[in-house]
Formats: structure tokens, C-alpha cells, sequence
């Protein structure tokens, strides 16, 4: 039994009026990658927390090399070797990557921090790794993908026996992805236990040994690599069978309106003269890598972000911009790719978040708001969007991170736009949920509204884009038609550093 | 305003008699002083008092506030020192209402209320500061004044009665600055030295209660300045002050006889419990004191530390 | 969207019973801090009942109604404000300052009964307006812009005033305001606070201005993402809190016949603090009317019954001070949510 | 997706040169407030040298010093606090407690100089650790928390020394503390304060206790789930403040030779203006030493500017406040993303 490294039997956990875990059991052999996988809420964080501290549970064991264990903070799950990188960001914005990824393990002489040492072994961490980062820059400066990346150097740093990873690649592009791969590989080699969670099935028959699926809090089963196939795994997971969509059957022809026009959009960090055109019911993808500016373009135009040039029209009419209340005015919404930062207000509950953008369609004349009304809105999304929340009365934060997606979207549904635009709308989503927002977009570009869907998963983008945007530092490298897009065009394109500009003219 | 008189006599005044004291601050000396007086004489005369007063004398809604709750205690008699005259008016009447008598002490209330009031003239004092200023800097040059306050009647009339009077008899001397620390020994003295930066040929500086003195006093040590460079002319009593006259840091300094205030303000509440009308006003006096007469017995009664 | 065309068949995820459990538990958490501040309360009339007959008689009681009405009308605003995360330090100073003009409307200026009133009060929507403009436009810390607004209100008090109380000798009615008797035996001032507590309550819970003020302290900035003009609203806000501290101008004055420039600072510390006993969060996002009123009525029962039990005015504070922890203290076994 | 189409050898996406541009600018931003209040302080020297030619004299310039000691010393230790996310309220009337038991000690209880000192040092630490343990532990809001801290060192203060001034009289050595000058012409108190500015400097940017400041300022989620214990580090952070506030007692007392039980309150505002004028962020996470003590000199420069030149008491709060605003607002230049 020298290759179990982790027991796990019997766990449960109860919040308030939430099973979040009942009876949950699987095991971790050294050297291996054990997949966790399972709807939005189905227990997988819940359930790691536990494992690193964070949560105690109700009731279980937790066999550790053999050995029954209490985990009951952080700490003691750090020195047992238990390392986790968190499904949400856990970072220190206002200290270095450096300090972020040594914080509490400081070499230090007396009280003093030997800082050059630590930023020497950041460097040195960061090059093995073969992650592309200056140890000395602050944190709030990187873009999610990057400060992903840091918390991937700070769990790797600990030489952990088990890292547990929860949705790693969520804020990542296909390089950082198959770094990160790379560097799975080479732990397992080294012995550590890995437990991976994701919701991109694709990755789990590309590292995984074995998947443990949970729905619902219980535990369904475990397949080995031998069996295990992705439809299976689904219907697993969902308990029914999901059919795999195809690449959009209508067109968008030449001759629909012209919705949102964007012409020569500058920023000062980073834009450089981006211009297109949105038609009526087009789902127009926006690829790239991480950084490519993608998420600036979109800020730029709703007025979040400060542009140095460039004017946008819509319905052919220029419009002026200055603020996000001036494009949700105008009918141009936009769905942050950070929900946590800015897309939810954790401490409120569901109903609030839903009515925020559209709260002024529910108040009369006089400022009072008519709760009934918005809460029956409330109500239909939550139903219809299946988010899983004990009622609309319960507070954000508690939702499972895919819930908590779903509560933006449905923000963004109540709010009625003509031109919305997605930004990472998948992230964090489970598959039976992705598919319904695919055909969520679906239906709303068939009923005439105009989507913007920026997206790092290539295959999301080429099932769902009519037309699909390639952006690369800052600029535009590439316009392409579903018919003619494929993965390698895409990234060839979104690699264009710009000094081939001329190439790409299309 | 009290609505329900049904006579239940508050705990523990059966048989001692109660005088509720609510004064304009008590943080000061000068109303420790006070309070010590009062305690003195109820002592002799066998009463209970209690002595309150708001922290700071700008905060007339709180002393008003106090004045509710001791008219609700139902004392035998309240001594009142308004600080603002006119907010207190209808409490006064409250207080008759209930037949409680009110003797007033420091500063009165435009009312017919109280009975009488102890106090003294503090224009008058401010005054004598003025004469004995004049007189220490052989009547001309430039003299300067540290504040406690620019609205409370104390510190109004002790800086405007010092005032007026250099105005009217002393045309030599000019007042070339008033600027007001709030009692703050570390404010006032940073004003000092501001002021003495600011105009090298000051002669004088006189401070209008003991925080403002003692700053005045600090800020001549902090400089290092000769003996007698400025004439230091200080108000009120305390520790600090006497030692600063002994060393002849400071030049000598005015003080009321908040002692006898005290004194007078229980005993004319006792006289008015006991059916007598005591004296409409009671003058408890003013003096100069420095280093010569500071130990005359007259004088050594009305210091306090 | 087309809310047909998504799987109707999906099941529901929750069943009405936890449901149900869970939101008792919810709306129970909600009012822990309520109910215990409000156990607080109970705990202190009890107690100081006991302590002294003098206490629970009504003119005390309507005593004790009535000093609370400045401090609970500040209070009720700075919920507002507080609740979005912000803070006013300068509505103490601010009071006065609206006292001071409504002294010159009326007497000065010898306007209307009704004009100078509304000119006081306008004037503590002003200062609120150019708080919220320097705070939401200018982006200065809500700190730092209202302490500098603190001293600029005392300074102009004074300044404007000529630094000297100005008297209502010449408006007999003005005194009415806050001390006549439209009910028997209870001062107008307190009516005026419970009438505001109400109007607090409605706009706070019931309209849109309510709404987005919960919305700035939760996420200013997915609040603005989500379209809501968030500079706009936040003025908004500070100019109707502005308007509370202009009418706490206005009954301090009629309480005291008379504007008293000096007076003022310190107000919004306790204030501040009957907010935050009321459960209201400075973080932002969380608040109530009713914990505010409750929050206020703690420290003026608290103060009077030290008063009447004629304890020492320098042991107060401490008392005051540790009754403050102890209140809340509440607050944080609710937030308490240590590993189990 | 077959990741196997990737080609590879992507080129690095930030190449060293933007990286390059990209951190000097992150500098640039960072150091912007501290240089805009500089730029304020030298602007406010210049324009009171021309205004009034007392202003720059030594005797001024070391007066100018001198009355920046206690603010700037209490400044220095809220710095920590401040970065933390949270605030000190009790400073102001702590160091007076602090102030009143080193008379105590030294006075009614006639211990040797240095254990009196040290006395009234531990009593600003020990208040700053209660402090800290209800913040860190008992989790109360800082603000809430530090304001009871405020009443009940106020309150002890007055009983503690029996409502009057305790004298240094019997001890003449302790005056030399703040007022000796062992570089002529220049108080000791200055050099306090300039040598405590150098440790809290140290601290702050050299030690783990400042690299866990900033971290729980920062995120203190994320550094407790980091494995730091995050509540002992707070109070640890709380009581050092503290000791801070026990020196600005001992200086205070030095230099006006008294413990004065009733001052104090009023000073934690201004030092905590100091502080924030200096661009340490109330929100958090970002400060710094050097702009504390710029901040601290600007207040005393401006206060002592308006007295030399004999502008009237009442204009110089307002004046004071429109300063703050300004020396304030060019941070928020820094924090504003209009739209152009
Ligand atoms: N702190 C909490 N308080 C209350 N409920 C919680 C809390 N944390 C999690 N839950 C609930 O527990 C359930 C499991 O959540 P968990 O985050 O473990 O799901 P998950 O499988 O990680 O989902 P996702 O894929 O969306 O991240 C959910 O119903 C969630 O709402
Ligand atoms: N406010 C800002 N200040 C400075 N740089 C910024 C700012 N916002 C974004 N950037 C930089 O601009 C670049 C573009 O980021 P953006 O988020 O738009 O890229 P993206 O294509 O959406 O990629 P991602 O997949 O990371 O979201 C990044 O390098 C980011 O660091
Ligand atoms: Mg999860
Ligand atoms: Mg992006």
C-alpha cells in the first residue's frame, strides 16, 4: 500500500441549509494525476478546502500515508504536504510576485527579510518552472492569466507530496496551459499526488489517470484511464447524456445592419487602431493569448477604461461613450471575465445582483422600486439559467463559482441589451451548463440581438462565432470566417507580434 | 415638561439633602477647584452634592442634557453655570415647575429662575491683568495675547476686558495678535512661540486661563529667552503657574476664587432649602498674585494646585 | 432570451424545505446583530430601572428621547453614507454650520420662518453635495475629504457667525420646532426623528436610491460595469445624508434657541458609533434604519443613566467605552467564522 | 482541443521592453503622491518665507520641528496600522494615558527615570495589543474598536491622575528628554522623532512584521490561507503602533514637564490626516514612512505659517482644510481613469 498517499471516506459537510458534500470518498496514489470533476456546486472546491484546512469537516477520515490526520488550518495542511492552488485568486496585490509566492516562508536573517535572496529564489523558481514573470513586479499589475500563473508558482514552490489544483487553467491560454502540463508531467514523475479539477474535458484524457466524479455532494464513481471516455464522464456528471454541438448553422449575411461599429480605438497601455464591425445577430469571437488585449477592447468601448482615439457607432449613429452607464443606456452591455471583481456583489444576495443592471425597469416614477415584479424576473432566470442557489434570498458568495457565473449572466439577460458582449462567459462553467449557454447565445443572436463572445477556448469560439477576431498585442492580426477558421489559423495569427503586420492584411 | 409628579423621592435623599451642581467643564482647575470648594462646604453643612460638567465648554446641548437628567433626579437644589445664557431657559422653568430652587454660580442664565448667582466679574479681571501688564512693561510697546477660547463667556470677557482696558488707558502699548489655543498646553505654546517669532518686539504676553499661561510659559523656556524679555501675565491658579512666578518666568497672573465659588454656590442653595433667600449676587473677588504676595494668607487661600 | 427555449424538464435543485431552513437562517443572521444590540438596550432600561427610580419616569424617558434626536437624526444619514462604504467625519461640524445659517436666514436676514429653515437644511445638502462630488469625482478618500470638509465647516461657523452664538430672540416660533408639543408631553425634535427614522427606512429599503446605495458598498465597480451611473448616485447619496446633518442643524438650534458656532465637534464620532452599534458594517454593504435607532437610543440611555446614577463624569467615558465593545462584540460572533 | 497544434515556440508575450516601461511607470505612480506632497511642502515653505521673513529663521524652522514631534510620532506608528487596512483612534487620548502613568510612575511612585519611561511606553503597547486582540481576535471593526479604546483611555486618564496635571517637578532630568539638546539648537524631541522615522522606515521595509503589514492590508484572506497567523501578526502590528503612541506620551510629558489629563483628543485626527496626506492608503496595502513624515511637516508647516502671520484663528481651520484637500487630490490624479 506504500503507493496510497491519500484516503479520503465518509466526508461530509453541511452549510447552512446546503449539503454541500455527503459521503464522499476517493484515494491518491503517489505519482498520479486523480481528476475531480462534477457540475457547478457539486462539492469538488468544497471538498478541497477540507482537505487544505480551510474547511473543517462534519464527519470522515482522512487517511494520510496510512496515518488518520486532523487538518485544521492551513498550516498544518502546508506541513503535511498538502498544497493547493485555489480556485479564486489568493493573492496580495500590493506585493511583489516574489513576495506573494514566499509569503510566510521569508528567508530572513533575525527579523529582516533577506529580500534579494528571496527574489533570487522567486527568479529561480519562476525560470525552472519556465514561467515568464519578473519576480519584482507588483501583482496588481498582472492580468488574471499571469497572476494564475503566480499562484501556480507559489503552490509549486512547497515541494508539496499532494497538490490539489483547482481549475488551474480557467484564467489560461493554450501556452500557458501546456506549460503547466509540462510541469504536471514532471511532478508525477517526481511521486507528488496530483488532484486536478477542471471543467475542460478535453484536459482530462490528456493528464489524467483517473477520474472521480461527484454530483450533488455524493460521490458517483471513479473510472481508470482504461474506461474512461469524455461522454461517459459526462453522463456521469450530469446524470443524462449531452449531445456535443456543431459549428453554427446560420449565417450572417453581408446584407444585416451594421449594429456596433468601432473605428481606430487606441489606448495608451496597450490598443493599437482596432477597428471592426458587429451585424445584427452575429456572434463575433474575439481570440488571442492572454494579454493580447482582448478584455482592454471591450472596457475601451463601453467607457471603463480611458481610450486616447477612436469612435464607435451604433445603428450607424456616432455615439459618445464616457462612462459603462452610457453604453448600458445605449443598449451595449458587457460581462467582465473577473465576476469576482467586477461582476458580483458577493455580500449581496441573487435577487440583487440579477435586477442590478435593469434595477431601474422595476422603479416608478417616484424612486420606489417594485420588488414583487423584479422578483418574479429573479425567479424565471434562476430557473431557466438552472442556477443552483437554496433561493433567490441567499447570498452570492456561497454559490459555487459556476453559479455565481451563471447569476452574472442572468444580470446581463435581464437587462434586455441589443449588443452584449461576453467576456470569458464560460469560465469556471461546467459542461452541461456551457452547452446551455452556448445555446444560450444561440438563441439570442437568432432572435436579432449581436453578441461579442471573447473567449480563450478555441473550441468554443469556433463552434459558436459566426466570425471570429484575432487579436495579438494590442492589434487586430486577423479576421476570419468560421467556414475558413481552424485552430492553427487562429493561433497562428494570435502569435503575430506585429512585426509581420503587413502579412496579415485581410 | 415633568408630567408625572407622583412625589416618589429619589433614592437616598430621605433624609440628606441633595444639591445637584452642573458646571460649564470639569477637566480644568479651575472647576476641580470649584468642586473642592463645593465638597468643603456641603461637608460642613451636611448635604450631599454631585458635580458634572460637559468635557468640553462648547458643548451646550450636553450640559443642557445633564441639567435634564439632574432635574429628573429631583435634588433638593440645583446649582447651574450656564454656558450659553438663553439655551437654558426653559429647563430653568422646568426646574421651578418642579419646585426645585436654582442657584446660579460663574455665569448665569437670563432668567428669573435662579436665586443668585456667585461669580465673578471677569471683565474686571481681565482688567487688572491689563494694569498690571501695562504697569510691568512701563506702558508702551507691542503685547500679545494667547486665547482659550474666542466664545465662551470666560474666555470672551477675560480677553476683552484686558482689551478694552489697554484701549481706553494705555494708548502706548499696541495688542499686535490674538490667537486662541482651546486650553491646550502644547497648542498654546506653539502659538507663543509663533507669536513671538513673528513679531521680535513683543513686550508682553498674557495668557487667559492656566492651559494658555502654561504655553505661554513653555514657549519662553523652549526659546531660551532672557528673564523678563517678555512679560508673562498669566490667569488662573495651579502648580505650574506659582512655580513659573516663583522663577520669575512669569511676571504674575490673575486668579479667581473658584474655592469661594464653590463654597458660596452650596451654601446659598442651602439657604434657599431651608426657606431663606440668599444674596441676589455674590462676588467672590479677583486678585493679582505674583511672586511678592503670592504667600500672603489672603492671597495663599484663593491659589490652589 | 427566450426563456422557453432552455430545458423546462431541468430539475429543480432545490427543495422548498431547505429552502425554507435556509433563509430563517439567513434572515436570522441578518437580525442577530439587531437583536442583540436591541437586547443591549433592553439590558441597560432594566438595569438602570433598578439602579434608580428616577429613571423610568416619563419626563426622563422623553429626556432621554429628546437628547437622542441630533445625534440619532446625524446618525440616520451617515447610515446612508456608511452603508456604501464611506464615512462623514464632518457632520458634527456641519450641524453647526447649518445652525450658524439658519441663525443668519432668520435673524440676520429676517427671511420667512419656513425659508431659513429650508436654507439651513439645504445648506447641509450642501456640504453632503460637495463631499460626495470631491469623493466620487475628484476621487479623494472618503476619509480624508470630509475631515478637511470637517474643518473648513467649523472655520466657516465661526467665521460667519462672527464667532459668537447667534440668538432666535427675534423668531419666537423657531423654538417650536424642536421643543413644542404637537403630542402632549414629547418634544416636536423627537417626532422629527422618528418621522425621519421612517422616511430613512422607506428610501433606504424601498427605493432605487436605497438599492444602489447597498450596490457602491458591496462593488462599486461591478456596480458600475452593470451600467449604474455610480458618480452620480454617490453624490446622490453624501447630498442625502448632507440633508439629515442640515436638519439636525436646524432642531439643534430650535433646541437651544440659539446657533452656537463652536459646537459640533465630536457629534459625528457618536454618531458614527450608534451606526456601527446598529450593525451597520463600515466595510460597506450591510446597514439598517432600525439598527441605527437602536444603535443611538444605546448611547443615550446609556449616558443619561450614568448621569442619573450621578456617576462620575471621568468614569463615563469608560463606561461608555466598554458598553461600545461590548455591544459589539455582538456583531463579531455573527463574523466570527473561524475554521469550524 | 489538441494543444499539440500549438505552435510552441510562441514568442514571450511582454517583451523586456514594455516590461521595462511598464514597472518605471508602476514606480513613477507609486512615488507620485509622496513627490505631490513634497511638491505641497515646499510650495507651503516658500510662500510663508516670502509671506512673513520670521517664517525662515532657525529659531522657527527648529520650532516648526519641535511641534511636529508628537503628532509626527504618533503619525509614524498609525502608519502600520493604517497599512493594514485598519485605524487608530485611540492615539490621541492613549498617549495622554500613556503621559499620566509615566507621571505616575515617575511622580507618585518615584521610580528610577528609565522605568518610568519605559512605563509609560509599555502602557502604549499594551493598549495598542487590547486594541489588537479585539480586532484580531474578537474581530471588532478597527474603528469601532480603537473609538471605545478612545473613550476608556480618556476616562482613565482623568481618574488615574485624580482630574489634575501631574508635575515633573521632583524629576528635572525629564525634561531633558524632549527639550535637552544634544545637537545644539536642536531638540531632542526632533531627533525622536527623526530617529524613530528611521526605524519605522527599517520595519517597515526590511522586516517581516512590514512585509505582513502590507500583506494584510493587501489581502488578509489570501496571507492567512498563506499559512501566516494572521491574528497574532495584527496584534503584533497594534501593539508596535502602540508603543509609538507610548512615546509621543513620554515626549508630550517631557516637553510641557506635566501630564495634562484631559488633552489629547483631536490629535489622533490630525496625525491620522498626516498620515493620509502622506499617500498611505486608508483602503490599505500601500504607504509609506517617508510620506508620513512629509505629511506630518506639512500640517505643522501650514498651522505655523497661519500663525506667524497672524491669520485669525477662525480662517485657519479653513484654510487647513482647503490644504488637505489639495495636498490630497493630486492622488487622486493618480487613481483617476477619466475617460481620456
Ligand atoms: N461558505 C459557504 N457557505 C455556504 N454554502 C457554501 C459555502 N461554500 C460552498 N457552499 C455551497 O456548497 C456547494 C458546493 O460548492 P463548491 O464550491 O464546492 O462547488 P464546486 O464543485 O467547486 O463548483 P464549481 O465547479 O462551480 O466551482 C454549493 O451549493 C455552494 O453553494
Ligand atoms: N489598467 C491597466 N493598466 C496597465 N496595463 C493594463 C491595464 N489593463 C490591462 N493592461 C494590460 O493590457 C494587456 C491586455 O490585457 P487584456 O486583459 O485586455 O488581455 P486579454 O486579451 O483580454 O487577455 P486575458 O485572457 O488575460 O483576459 C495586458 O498586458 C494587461 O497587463
Ligand atoms: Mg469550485
Ligand atoms: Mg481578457
Amino acid at each position: 500500500m506504500s503507493t496510497q498517499l491519500l484516503t479520503v471516506s465518509g466526508i461530509s459537510k453541511s452549510f447552512p441549509g446546503v449539503k454541500a458534500l455527503q459521503d464522499v470518498q476517493f484515494e491518491l496514489n503517489r505519482g498520479e494525476v486523480l481528476a475531480l470533476v462534477g457540475e457547478n456546486g457539486a462539492g469538488k472546491s468544497s471538498l478541497m478546502k477540507i482537505l487544505s484546512g480551510i474547511y473543517s469537516k462534519d464527519s470522515g477520515t482522512i487517511l494520510f500515508e496510512g496515518q488518520e490526520v486532523d487538518i485544521d488550518s492551513p498550516k498544518t495542511a502546508q506541513k503535511l504536504g498538502i498544497s493547493i492552488i485555489h480556485q479564486e485568486m489568493n493573492l496580495m496585490p500590493h506585493l511583489t510576485v516574489a513576495q506573494n509566492i514566499f509569503i510566510g516562508r521569508e528567508p530572513r536573517v533575525g527579523i529582516f527579510v533577506r529580500e534579494r535572496l528571496l527574489s533570487r529564489q522567486a527568479s529561480e523558481l519562476l525560470t525552472r518552472l519556465g514561467i515568464d514573470l519578473d519576480p519584482d513586479t507588483l501583482v496588481e499589475g498582472l492580468t488574471v492569466a499571469k497572476q494564475q500563473m503566480v499562484e501556480i508558482a507559489k503552490a509549486l514552490s512547497f515541494d508539496a507530496k499532494v497538490l490539489i489544483m483547482d481549475e488551474p487553467t480557467s484564467a489560461l491560454t493554450v501556452a500557458e496551459t501546456e506549460t503547466l502540463f509540462t510541469l504536471i508531467e514532471a511532478l508525477k514523475a517526481t511521486g507528488t499526488g496530483i488532484i486536478y479539477i477542471s471543467h475542460r474535458m478535453d484536459e482530462l484524457r490528456r493528464i489524467t489517470d483517473r477520474v472521480t466524479v461527484l454530483r450533488d455532494g455524493h460521490y458517483i464513481g471513479t473510472l481508470e484511464k482504461a474506461d474512461f471516455s469524455i461522454p461517459k464522464v459526462i453522463e456521469m456528471m450530469v446524470g443524462r447524456p449531452i449531445e456535443e454541438g456543431a459549428r453554427p448553422t446560420t449565417r450572417v449575411r453581408e446584407a444585416d445592419d451594421i449594429v456596433l461599429k468601432v473605428e481606430g480605438l487606441n489606448t495608451r497601455s496597450l490598443l493599437k487602431d482596432v477597428s471592426f464591425e458587429l451585424r445584427r445577430g452575429e456572434i463575433l469571437g474575439f481570440s488571442g493569448l492572454m494579454g493580447a488585449g482582448r478584455t482592454e477592447v471591450a472596457r475601451a468601448i463601453i467607457g471603463a477604461d480611458p481610450r486616447t482615439s477612436g469612435t464607435v457607432e451604433i445603428n450607424g449613429k456616432a455615439v459618445s461613450i464616457k462612462k459603462p452607464s452610457d453604453a448600458v443606456a445605449l443598449g451595449l452591455g458587457y460581462l467582465s471575465e473577473d465576476r469576482k471583481q467586477f461582476g458580483l456583489l458577493l455580500e449581496q444576495d441573487v435577487n440583487t445582483n440579477i435586477l442590478l443592471a435593469s434595477l431601474k425597469d422595476y422603479t416608478d416614477g417616484l424612486g420606489f422600486v417594485h420588488t414583487n415584479k423584479g422578483k418574479q424576473t429573479s425567479r424565471r432566470y434562476v430557473d431557466s439559467l438552472r442556477i443552483k442557489t437554496p433561493s433567490i434570498s441567499s447570498t452570492t458568495k456561497n454559490l459555487s463559482g459556476g453559479n455565481q457565473q451563471k447569476v452574472v449572466i442572468a444580470k446581463w439577460l435581464a437587462r434586455d441589451c441589443d449588443i452584449l458582449i461576453f467576456d470569458e462567459p464560460t469560465r469556471g462553467i461546467d459542461v452541461g451548463a456551457k452547452e446551455e449557454i452556448y445555446r444560450l447565445l444561440n438563441d439570442l443572436a437568432a432572435e436579432g440581438k449581436s453578441i461579442i463572445m471573447i473567449s480563450s477556448e478555441l473550441p468554443e469560439v469556433l463552434k459558436l462565432a459566426h466570425r471570429i477576431i484575432v487579436m495579438a498585442n494590442g492589434r487586430i492580426t486577423g479576421v476570419l470566417d468560421n467556414e475558413e477558421a481552424s485552430q492553427a489559423k487562429i493561433m497562428d495569427f494570435a502569435t503575430r507580434m506585429g512585426h509581420e503586420k503587413e502579412a496579415v492584411q485581410l | 415638561a415633568s408630567g408625572s409628579n407622583t412625589a416618589a423621592p429619589a433614592a437616598g435623599n430621605s433624609k440628606e439633602l441633595y444639591i445637584a451642581l452642573i458646571s460649564k467643564g470639569f477637566q480644568h482647575q479651575f472647576w476641580q477647584a470649584v468642586k473642592k470648594g463645593a465638597e468643603q462646604r456641603a461637608a460642613k453643612l451636611g448635604v450631599k452634592v454631585t458635580f458634572e460638567g460637559p468635557a468640553s465648554e462648547t458643548e451646550v446641548d450636553a450640559q443642557l442634557q445633564m441639567l435634564q437628567a439632574a432635574i429628573d433626579k429631583k435634588p433638593d437644589a440645583i446649582g447651574f453655570a450656564a454656558l450659553d445664557p438663553k439655551a437654558c431657559i426653559p429647563l430653568l422653568d422646568a426646574a421651578k415647575a418642579a419646585k426645585i430652587p436654582v442657584v446660579e454660580f460663574d455665569a448665569g442664565c437670563d432668567s428669573t429662575v435662579p436665586l443668585s448667582i456667585a461669580k465673578t466679574d471677569s471683565k474686571a479681571a481681565g482688567a487688572l491683568a491689563a494694569d498690571n501688564m501695562a504697569r510691568l512693561i512701563g506702558g508702551k510697546g507691542e503685547v500679545g495675547i494667547v486665547g482659550h477660547s474666542q466664545i465662551n463667556s470666560t474666555g470672551v470677557e477675560r480677553r476683552d476686558g484686558f482689551v478694552n482696558q489697554i484701549k481706553a488707558k494705555y494708548p502706548d502699548i499696541k495688542i499686535v495678535d490674538i490667537q486662541y489655543g482651546d486650553g491646550d498646553h502644547l497648542k498654546s505654546a506653539d502659538i507663543a512661540k509663533a507669536m513671538i517669532a513673528a513679531h521680535p518686539n513683543l513686550k508682553g504676553l498674557y495668557g487667559t486661563n492656566e492651559g494658555s499661561a502654561i504655553g505661554i510659559v513653555n514657549a519662553v523656556g523652549e526659546l531660551g529667552l532672557a528673564k523678563g524679555k517678555v512679560t508673562v501675565v498669566g490667569f488662573d491658579s495651579g502648580q505650574a503657574q506659582m512655580d513659573a512666578i516663583t522663577s520669575g518666568v512669569m511676571a504674575g497672573a490673575i486668579t479667581q476664587n473658584p474655592i469661594g465659588i464653590g463654597e458660596q454656590t452650596v451654601q446659598a442653595a442651602y439657604d434657599a432649602i431651608k426657606g431663606k433667600t440668599p444674596e441676589k449676587i455674590i462676588d467672590t473677588g479677583f486678585f493679582w498674585y505674583d511672586a511678592k504676595n503670592m504667600t500672603e494668607a489672603n492671597i495663599a487661600a484663593v491659589l490652589y494646585k | 432570451m427566450n426563456a422557453s427555449t432552455v430545458d423546462t424538464r431541468a430539475p429543480k435543485i432545490v427543495d422548498p424545505e431547505t429552502k425554507k431552513t435556509r433563509s430563517v437562517s439567513n434572515f436570522l443572521q441578518a437580525k442577530l446583530q439587531q437583536s442583540l444590540a436591541f437586547a443591549t438596550l433592553v439590558v441597560l432600561l432594566i438595569f438602570f430601572s433598578f439602579a434608580n427610580t428616577a429613571f423610568f419616569t416619563w419626563s426622563n424617558i422623553s429626556g432621554i428621547l429628546l437628547s437622542t434626536a441630533v445625534i440619532g437624526i446625524l446618525a440616520l444619514g451617515t447610515t446612508f453614507v456608511i452603508i456604501t462604504g464611506g464615512i462623514d467625519l464632518s457632520i458634527g461640524t456641519g450641524m453647526t454650520l447649518a445652525a450658524v445659517m439658519t441663525g443668519i436666514f432668520l435673524v440676520n436676514m429676517d427671511l420667512p420662518l419656513i425659508v431659513g429653515v429650508l436654507g439651513g437644511i439645504a445648506t447641509g445638502g450642501l456640504m453632503g453635495f460637495i463631499s460626495g462630488f470631491n469623493i466620487a469625482v475628484l476621487k479623494l478618500p472618503p476619509f480624508i475629504a470630509t475631515l478637511a470638509m470637517m474643518l473648513i465647516a467649523q472655520g466657516l461657523a465661526l467665521v460667519i457667525s462672527g464667532v459668537r452664538p447667534i440668538y432666535f430672540t427675534s423668531v419666537p416660533d423657531f423654538k417650536q420646532i424642536a421643543l413644542g408639543t404637537a403630542i402632549p408631553g414629547l418634544p416636536n425634535a423627537v417626532l422629527i426623528l422618528f418621522g425621519l427614522a421612517f422616511i430613512a427606512y422607506l428610501v433606504l429599503s424601498k427605493t432605487i436610491l436605497g438599492r444602489y446605495t447597498f450596490a457602491l458598498g458591496s462593488n462599486e465597480e461591478a456596480t458600475r460595469l452593470s451600467g449604474v451611473d455610480t458618480r452620480r448616485w454617490k453624490i446622490m447619496v453624501y447630498t442625502f445624508s448632507g440633508l439629515f446633518t442640515g436638519i439636525a442643524g436646524v432642531v439643534i438650534a430650535s433646541r437651544l434657541d440659539s446657533a452656537q458656532p463652536q459646537l459640533g465637534s465630536g457629534y459625528e464620532l457618536q454618531a458614527i458609533a450608534a451606526v456601527i452599534i446598529g450593525g451597520t458594517s463600515l466595510l460597506g454593504g450591510r446597514g439598517s434604519i432600525l439598527g441605527t435607532l437602536i444603535g443611538a437610543l444605546i448611547m443615550s440611555v446609556l449616558i443619561n443613566g450614568l448621569r442619573i446614577m450621578s456617576i462620575q463624569t471621568e468614569w463615563q467615558n469608560v463606561v461608555v467605552g466598554a458598553v461600545i465593545l461590548v455591544a459589539v462584540f455582538s456583531d463579531s460572533l455573527r463574523r466570527r467564522k473561524a475554521i469550524f
